[in-house]
């Protein structure tokens, strides 16, 4: 089945929205390596569950991990084995830090979803498209479970042809099945496969999204996420990855490359340059540090001068000492 | 839901001996002698110990303190190398440190008010060589002797009783008796009584015995990359000992039977470039001396280790045992004096005594918590015996159960210490010292607001889902 | 809203563009159902080419997990109905084998809570519509949770342990039984477990309760005067029940090497303040009842009990208690014990050879002052107080006046004491405190609450909802980014629980840690 | 023991002439100076370094001792601290700044030290045994920035 003739079936439900961007096709991640098409630049949609930024198009994860280092962390069931916890799926819960700067970047929007149910004349004309896109699959899946087998009869009786054992009679046989076949076929409905969609889908009923502007920005900018959003940066700008690190008792993981190949080097501390931290906090960190192989890592932002945007970060490594 | 209490875990080997959980007698029909009150004295607002015998009772019954120049038990030696010498087995250092020794030696007279040239003059005497008794039939007496005939009568007067005991106290009379050598009177009252015995004192080298088989010269920079085998710990963390393929790979040099001799600490060789000027004093006694280059001289500012005590180990000892006294310029304090002086130069120590004691008083022996990142760690009988079985951080309430936390804990700090404490076998406890609402605050300037303290104890652990077993990628 | 909307900017409809053709449908069905195993991670970033490819490998492998959708037969999946005003999901469809751990029945139709939903929907189970469309997951996420149902962090915790196979209830306070109730071993009421699976009509839906603030102070079905009593005096029933103290010391024995020096862990010194429990004061049991029932809530430590088993008891006949004290419709008369008494073992307590061993090196070194000459020649009480005097005012002399010609004098003596256990129980003046202590008294937190029953995966096949059981443990939910509890909160907390634990599951960016603050109390080591 | 024993004797202590240099430091925090001293006993009569000298380090209040492990080597800063106190990282860096590697001691009441090892910038760890790439220890870059 050639792309086109798929974008035109799907184009039946999006036509209804007038927006051409629906009828674009989000490459399967793993099947794109290729071209920058300008399609590709489009914003990554960031949407908020409970003041957590999320990523739900693996699209839009797959991108904002390639080409913006934001790794996030997925939330959800993967859905090729959803009763596990080593491995999970969509959604992508990603760091304030790391919606930040997207957003900073202008790589990404803010999105809000906005109900309108109340319209119950298009809730109507949705359900109704729906339904006729459940009943053309339903169709189509009739006709290709169909196809199917008569490939795998046409197959059977290829192979008997080019057997030359001569034996008529078997294809005969499969020859009076397959005309039977399209006579008695029968596709039951509850056979029929259906996506539960992971990300909003389009035919849901609210379908429209709204960007919306900073000063909405669900979350909040104390001082000390400030103050982490400036480490993030910086350490993002040399390259690094970074993930949470809580359960190492400092602000983030920093990896060298992709943390799916690569072990972390540092735990990252980030504090003001005057906050006082208890000696003891410092040992008790720096042991873990030690025990675990990775650097502990003060990081601290200047203070900005008059006029700057970006301040310098300041690092210190803690290690061990090999002093006892 | 209680926690189980899990036994405390012994180390594999123990190289010493219980004497008694505390550092006073515990039966009444003991034959008490009169000195059962030890005591220490404020040295720039610690507490140290410095009367040998009670630095080795404080130590070995109870565990209290820590020996200012060791890492746990006073056991420095100023030296790692050490020599036969005739029937001395004594430590070498090189020439530049003897020459720092006697630096110090020569400021301290002179800050003693002696002037430079008598300063010098002394000094000179006192670190003349000494000949050793090579054939070894008799101990220091005879060598004293020996060093008497070299010298000036004045000289051998005043250096007898120096060689019997080193220690900077000691030279400080020494150097009174030098200056008063004229008066030959006076240098005779040199008073034996009051030095301590040394000789045959175990406590020059405690564990010289009980360690026997513990070679010495462990590079202490080796030791600290070796990782523990049954902790996630360094093993100078954890407190195990090397097993002996770990020992190999440490050791940089064996040969020796590595024990410390128990006498003579009060003479040190001193390694000397052999090229030197004949006539030279120093020269004259390089033949007497295996390889020529090692010359025994006394050690004229001798820093014999001292015991520091914590201020609630000190505070314990006074209060609960009545066992020590302190001594602050030269006065005993009464308890409350005591009291109220640690809790000026330690803040919250009312809140960090009130736990110690608490813990003491269950028979467990409590230790600085520091290199962990806590307040406490608990070990049943002593370190030698047990590993810590809990790292405790202390905390303080008042009877609603909140109050300003001494350490203010988020989920991260407590996630590393709650980390950091299991991978070395030990639990983390939190301990809350649970003040009476209606205490004044003067009240706590007395330590007898013990009696109306309440203490809840906590063992923080960490459930592990078995998401976590699977999730081991991250080291 | 109005003033929102205005700030908005040009709207942007950007649908996912994940929906599959009927092809890929049919095809998803035979799918590959193995995850890829993660390879030994590198350390340093080398920029080699081997190293390149193994990344791009992992990555593929990454971005075909994360891409690929959910497919389900239409015949395997429950439909059901998203109701906002009660925030239920009603089945539409019979449910499947979920039914058995989870989801309630209303007036005779199936419904799920939210949570329950939702993760039935990622797992592929359950097809959610709402206005008859179906809901993705990103519309239930957005839709289902909500601080009146259960929080995005409450959610990730449930999904986290249930994807581990734990049975996850929402916890109703008001199934917890009371430390009373405990203490009889009541079973418990039907009424009680079940009513948070069957509920009326008309009344808010069963989860907002739990979680809404105007109603978590109903947490009792009991009356307010009943329960109260009860709960007051729980903590010191805890301390005194012996048998709570008992498991600790006998795991350290059981633990100790038999050649190891005697050790003792005295659980004695730990509670000796508070054991006049079972006394012969039979004869006052109703007096001292009656009075403390009238003038003010129970106070157990007050209470006299009658020593049944004690030789000496005199009275075989209990009158009837006090019906203030026994709970709603339980009668108690009189009782006649004499029977019972002679079917008692009265006979002397056996002791192992281990135990003896243990009594006689006590005895070694307890001192009879009967022994004590000077004090046998003593021929009254009062010339044996003047020796005691005499004695101590003896001993005083050598006491240095530093330490003890002041107020505040040393708790112990040196040489004064016999024996290990003695020196320590006199200088033991703090007293230790119960987690229990006093959490009756406090106010049930605004910040802190238990979210959760959880029931270990073993324990499915057996698993009724409408008898769950004691649970393994029960979950409160935190940020990571927020406090940690403090001894206030725990108290309050473990107050509720009952004697099932409480443990903190804490989410930082759907990572989650689980930490448990459980009571201790440090044995006392004697040697 | 007899009371008059030990009134009257002074301490090598008080006597270590470079108790009295620290001391005159004019440092006002005691309990600092003296934890200092602790350290710079370790360092010297323990760990056997070199050229320990204490400095004042006016902008905390605080004496460091700066020392050598070895001769020859760098000379790394100490900063002692009483094990209850706070620190900041503006202290740190005022520390780090004087341009040497640092050791940050922390001084319990009985005189137990631990050292903690700072330096400036981001130090890549030592690879942890067992990773298969320990073979390219020596490729890998110390410091990444200065």
């Amino acid at each position: 089945m050639d792309r086109e003739n798929r974008a035109g079936e799907r184009g039946v439900e999006t036509l209804r929205n007038g927006n051409a961007a629906a009828e674009r096709r989000e490459e399967d991640g793993a099947r794109t390596e290729s071209d920058r098409d300008p399609d590709t630049e489009r914003r990554i949609s960031i949407s908020f569950c409970g003041g957590a930024p999320f990523l739900w198009r693996a699209g839009d994860i797959k991108r904002a991990r390639e080409e913006d280092g934001v790794v996030g962390a997925l939330v959800g069931c993967l859905a090729r084995q959803p009763r596990q916890n080593v491995r999970l799926g969509r959604p992508l819960e990603v760091l304030q830090e790391e919606a930040c700067l997207l957003l900073e970047r202008r790589r990404a929007a803010a999105v809000q979803h906005k109900d309108n149910q109340k319209n119950e004349g298009s809730r109507l004309k949705a359900v109704q498209v729906y339904q006729a896109r459940l009943e053309r699959s339903y169709e189509e899946q009739c006709h290709l479970a169909l196809e199917d087998k008569k490939a795998v009869l046409q197959r059977v009786m290829n192979e008997e042809q080019n057997d030359h054992s001569g034996n008529g009679g078997t294809e005969q046989a499969v020859r009076e099945r397959l005309s039977s076949l399209e006579k008695n076929f029968c596709f039951p409905r509850s056979a029929m496969a259906v996506q539960l969609c992971t990300a909003r889908a389009g035919f849901g009923h609210c379908p429209e999204e709204f960007s919306f502007l900073s000063t909405d920005w669900p979350m909040p900018r104390d001082e000390r996420s400030e103050t982490r959003f400036r480490v993030y940066r910086d350490l993002r700008r040399k390259g690094f990855y970074l993930t949470s690190a809580g359960k190492f008792g400092g602000d983030y993981l920093v990896y060298p490359g992709d943390p799916l190949r690569f072990h972390s080097h540092f735990i990252a501390l980030c504090l003001s340059m005057d906050e006082q931290s208890p000696l003891c906090d410092i040992l008790a960190i720096a042991r873990l540090g030690s025990n675990v192989k990775k650097t502990v890592l003060l990081c601290s932002p200047r203070d900005l001068s008059d006029g700057e945007v970006e301040g310098e970060v300041v690092y210190s490594s803690l290690q061990w000492s090999g002093m006892v | 839901m209680e926690a189980v209490f899990q036994a405390p875990k012994r180390r594999s080997k123990v190289y010493e001996s219980f004497e008694s959980p505390l550092p006073v007698p515990i039966t009444k029909e003991a034959s008490l002698p009169q000195s059962l009150i030890y005591k220490a004295e404020v040295i720039n607002q610690h507490v140290i110990v410095r009367e040998p015998d009670h630095i080795q009772a404080l130590y070995g019954k109870g565990y209290f303190g820590k020996g200012v120049l060791s890492r746990s038990r006073p056991e420095h030696s100023i030296s790692d190398r050490w020599e036969n010498i005739g029937d001395k087995y004594l430590p070498v250092i090189p020439l530049s440190k003897y020459q720092k020794h006697m630096t110090w030696a020569h400021s301290a007279l002179l800050s003693q008010g002696l002037d430079e040239e008598v300063a010098s003059q002394v000094l000179q005497k006192l670190t003349l060589p000494v000949e050793l008794n090579l054939r070894g039939e008799h101990s220091e007496e005879h060598v004293e002797e020996q060093v008497g005939h070299q010298k000036s009568p004045e000289l051998a007067s005043f250096q007898a009783p120096s060689s019997d005991s080193l220690s900077q106290d000691q030279l400080m009379e020494d150097v009174a008796a030098a200056e008063d050598i004229n008066d030959e009177r006076k240098d005779l009252e040199c008073p034996e009584a009051k030095i301590p015995r040394r000789q045959g004192d175990p406590l020059y080298d405690p564990l010289a015995e009980l360690y026997s088989q513990e070679p010495e010269q462990v590079d202490p920079n080796a030791l600290a990359k070796v990782k523990c085998k049954r902790h996630d710990d360094w093993i100078v963390h954890c407190g195990c000992r090397l097993d002996e393929s770990q020992m190999m790979s440490v050791l940089f040099k064996s040969g020796s039977e590595g024990f410390y001799p128990s006498a003579a600490r009060g003479y040190v060789l001193v390694e000397e470039p052999s090229e030197e000027d004949s006539g030279d004093p120093i020269h004259d006694n390089i033949s007497k001396v295996r390889t020529g280059r090692l010359v025994c001289r006394i050690n004229p500012f001798n820093m014999m280790e001292y015991l520091q005590l914590s201020y609630e180990e000190a505070f314990f000892l006074v209060y609960a045992l009545g066992c020590l006294s302190v001594y602050y310029d030269g006065e005993p304090l009464s308890v409350l004096q005591v009291w109220q002086m640690f809790c000026s130069v330690q803040s919250n120590f009312e809140t960090t005594y009130a736990a110690y004691h608490y813990f003491r008083s269950k028979g467990w022996v409590p230790k600085s918590g520091i290199k962990y990142g806590t307040d406490l760690l608990l070990y049943r009988k002593g370190p030698p015996f047990y590993h810590a079985s809990y790292s405790v951080v202390v905390e303080r309430v008042d009877e609603s159960f909140q109050g300003t936390p001494l350490r203010p804990f988020s989920w991260r700090s407590l996630a590393a210490l709650s980390r950091t404490t299991g991978n070395v076998s030990k639990e983390l406890m939190l301990c809350y010292v649970i003040m009476p609402s209606d205490m004044k605050t003067e009240e706590t300037s007395t330590p007898e607001f013990l009696k109306r303290v309440k203490v809840q104890e906590l063992i923080v652990s960490r459930w592990i889902s078995s998401r976590e077993r699977t999730e081991q990628d991250d080291l | 809203m109005a003033a929102k909307d205005t700030l908005t900017e040009a709207v942007q409809v950007e649908f996912s563009n994940e929906l599959l053709s009927p092809p890929e449908l049919l095809h998803a069905r035979s799918r590959n159902h193995k995850i890829p195993v993660k390879g030994q991670k590198d350390f340093l970033l080398s920029g080699s080419e081997q190293q390149r490819a193994a990344l791009q490998k992992s990555l593929d492998e990454h971005w075909t997990l994360v891409a690929e959708e959910r497919v389900e037969r239409l015949g395997n999946l429950v439909n059901a109905e998203w109701i906002p005003e009660e925030k239920l999901v009603k089945l539409q469809t019979p449910a499947g084998k979920f039914w058995q751990t989870m989801g309630f029945s209303d007036r005779g139709k199936q419904c799920l809570l939210p949570e329950e939903a939702l993760y039935l929907m990622e797992c592929g189970s359950v097809q959610v519509f709402y206005q008859d469309l179906p809901l993705s997951i990103q519309e239930g996420y957005e839709q289902f949770l909500s601080p009146e149902t259960v929080t995005l962090h409450q959610y990730q915790v449930f999904g986290h342990l249930k994807r581990l196979g734990y049975v996850v209830n929402r916890f109703d306070p008001s199934t917890v039984p009371t430390l009373y109730e405990r203490q009889l071993n009541l079973p418990l009421p039907r009424n009680k477990q079940t009513k948070h699976l069957k509920r009326k009509h008309g009344n808010s839906p069963l989860g907002s309760r739990l979680f809404n603030k105007s109603h978590c102070d109903k947490r009792s079905t009991l009356p307010v005067e009943e329960t109260k009593p009860a709960q007051q005096c729980e903590g010191e029933i805890m301390t005194v029940d012996p048998r709570l103290d008992q498991t600790a010391p006998d795991q350290a024995k059981t633990e100790q090497n038999p050649q190891d020096e005697l050790m003792e862990f005295n659980t004695d010194l730990d509670r000796a303040p508070r054991r006049n429990w079972w006394t012969d004061t039979s004869s006052q049991v109703q007096h001292t009842l009656g009075q403390h029932t009238s003038a003010r809530p129970w106070d157990f430590s007050c209470i006299r009990f009658p020593d049944l088993g004690s030789s000496r008891a005199g009275h075989a006949c209990l009158a009837a208690p006090d019906p203030k004290l026994l709970p709603g419709a339980l009668q108690v008369g009189e009782c006649e014990v004499t029977p019972w008494l002679r079917k008692l073992n009265l006979k002397a307590e056996r002791l192992s050879r281990r135990e003896w061993e243990r009594q006689r090196e006590r005895d070694r070194y307890h001192r009879d002052i009967n022994n004590d000459r000077e004090v046998r020649r003593c021929r009254n009480w009062a010339e044996y107080l003047e020796l005691m005097e005499k004695r101590r005012s003896h001993q005083f002399k050598k006491r240095p006046a530093h330490l003890w010609e002041q107020d505040v004098i040393p708790l112990a003596q040196p040489g004064q004491c016999d024996s290990h256990r003695d020196l320590l129980e006199q200088v033991s003046v703090i007293q230790s405190s119960d987690l229990l202590h006093g959490a009756s008294r406090l106010p049930p937190s605004e910040q802190w609450r238990i979210c959760f029953n959880v029931y270990q995966p073993d324990t499915v096949a057996d698993f009724k909802k409408s008898h769950p059981g004691k649970p393994y443990t029960r979950m409160c939910v935190c940020s990571f980014d927020g406090p940690v509890p403090d001894l206030l909160v725990m108290k309050q907390l473990s107050f509720q629980s009952g004697d099932v634990p409480v443990t903190f599951a804490v989410v930082d960016h759907g990572d989650i840690s689980f930490y448990c603050f459980k009571e201790f109390k440090l044995p006392t080591d004697i040697y | 023991m007899d009371e008059d024993n030990t009134a009257g004797h002074s301490s090598w202590i008080k006597q270590h002439p470079v108790y009295e240099d620290l001391m005159n430091l004019d440092v006002g925090d005691g309990a600092q100076v003296y934890a200092a001293f602790l350290v710079y006993l370790n360092l010297t009569e323990v760990r056997g370094w070199e050229d320990v000298v204490g400095v004042a380090c006016p902008e905390l209040q605080v004496v460091l001792l700066e020392g050598r492990e070895k001769e020859g080597e760098l000379v790394r800063v100490v900063y002692p601290l009483p094990a209850h106190r706070t620190v900041s990282h503006k202290d740190l860096r005022c520390i780090l700044d004087r341009g040497h590697p640092m050791l940050l001691c922390a001084v319990a009441s009985d005189s137990t030290l631990v050292y903690q090892q700072l330096c400036d910038g981001l130090l890549t760890p030592e690879p942890p045994v067992g990773i298969q790439d320990q073979g390219r220890r020596q490729h890998r870059k110390r410091r990444l920035q200065t």
